[in-house]
């Protein structure tokens, strides 16, 4: 039962609030021992990138990671999940996307906003291209098999 | 006629993002539709090159090449993904 | 080498603004592609606790979490990470434990944020008292086999 | 004279957060220390009825039992620790 466990789903341009997201979803519990945020930034990979850009599937995107919360809140019983993955050009610094998992106990939680990021880096419409500092247009970033097998470690 | 789309540099190499397209009864799964647009000219060719690399979605759900695309509203191709 | 690298470590009564930490150990950072935070909080038991009381030993309680910290950055090399722990009385939906680790990728970010918790948990002095809702003390809360297996695991 | 400190339940039972003791030589481990302690009264022998459950820790480091205490300027005693 997934029913009555808030689960929050965007992909949007504009950064998110990560404290704000977390204590929204939080708020007024009194069964969650747990909060797990993760937040993904962007690297500028030894000064070589000046920006990523991201570029999803509209629809499908939410619907996956959607999905994939649903999943993580099944299986390590989560209290609430809020996962926001961000889209467009973002530069060295800046924020790419946000799992944060409430539970009652610690373990529950790590594993749930982990679980939601394996799933979401090899699952979920999304393609990052890179543009180098010097001007170029870099190319796309090709998948890594340790993703995969991150994904499948899972299993 | 079903609608087709295609993200990264699927959708670069192809030179559009979508369109419809008529298929023919013979294009039954994933991998007859890839086959299929490998025949309608070089972009097409040079972007599906390496078949098991290309990814696919019917109505926005993954699927594998040896599915049956049956009565696919929307029929998405796109390389491995690398979000997150 | 773990000397560059910042590790922020406090014990309070007050308490702490998670975002505010986070937003301090990745601040100018382009090398950083993954913030991980654990936030541990307050649960009411199901309606049975009104508080709990937080007992350190001072000057060891930091000196502890500082080596556990350290272990952490050396093992996966982090690039910083903040432990805060509050002590004193907490009433449920309350802060009690914050860490965050802050490294290149997510993998490290997360087992380190984790491996400092369940240190914390088994080998930095604190004790947690209850305090029940109809007004009696509770008793010491006892110290879990689950949490000295879930330290164990990770040697 | 060394300074002995006391937490939690092991602190209530023995009825004092602190005090500094003489400890007699032939007193060599945290081990020893626990027995003797145990002859100096009913509330210390409570407190540390079950001895393997102390944890001992010597100028604020974890020590095993058998460690010795040598010229320890300040020993803790308390109960398996339960913060987090």
């Amino acid at each position: 039962m997934t029913g009555d466990v808030p689960v929050v789903v965007r992909v949007q341009t504009e950064d998110f609030d990560a404290a704000a997201e977390a204590a929204r979803l939080a708020a007024g519990r009194r069964d969650a021992g747990a909060v797990v945020t993760f937040t993904g930034l962007c690297r500028d990979e030894g000064g070589r990138l000046s920006a990523l850009e991201l570029e999803h599937y509209p629809g499908m995107a939410e619907a996956e990671i959607g999905r994939i919360c649903r999943k993580a809140v099944e299986r390590f019983s989560l209290l609430g999940i809020t996962a926001i993955h961000r889209v467009g050009k973002i530069a060295p610094g800046e924020n790419i996307v946000l799992v944060i998992a409430l539970a009652p106990h610690r373990h529950a939680a790590f594993d749930g906003a982990s679980f939601v990021m394996d799933f979401l880096k090899t699952s979920a419409p999304f393609w990052k291209k890179e543009h180098f500092a010097d001007g170029s247009e870099g190319g796309w970033v090709d998948a890594k098999e340790s993703d995969d097998r991150a994904r499948e470690a899972w299993s | 006629m079903t609608k087709l789309v295609y993200f990264a540099w699927v959708r670069e190499r192809i030179g559009k993002g979508e369109e419809e397209i008529d298929l023919p009864a013979s294009v039954r799964t994933g991998g007859d539709l890839l086959a299929y647009l490998k025949t309608l000219g070089e972009d097409y060719a040079h972007a599906l090159e390496h078949e098991k690399v290309i990814r696919i979605a019917i109505n926005q759900e993954h699927v594998e090449h040896d599915e049956p695309i049956l009565d696919a509203r929307e029929i998405a191709l796109f390389p491995p993904m690398t979000g997150g």
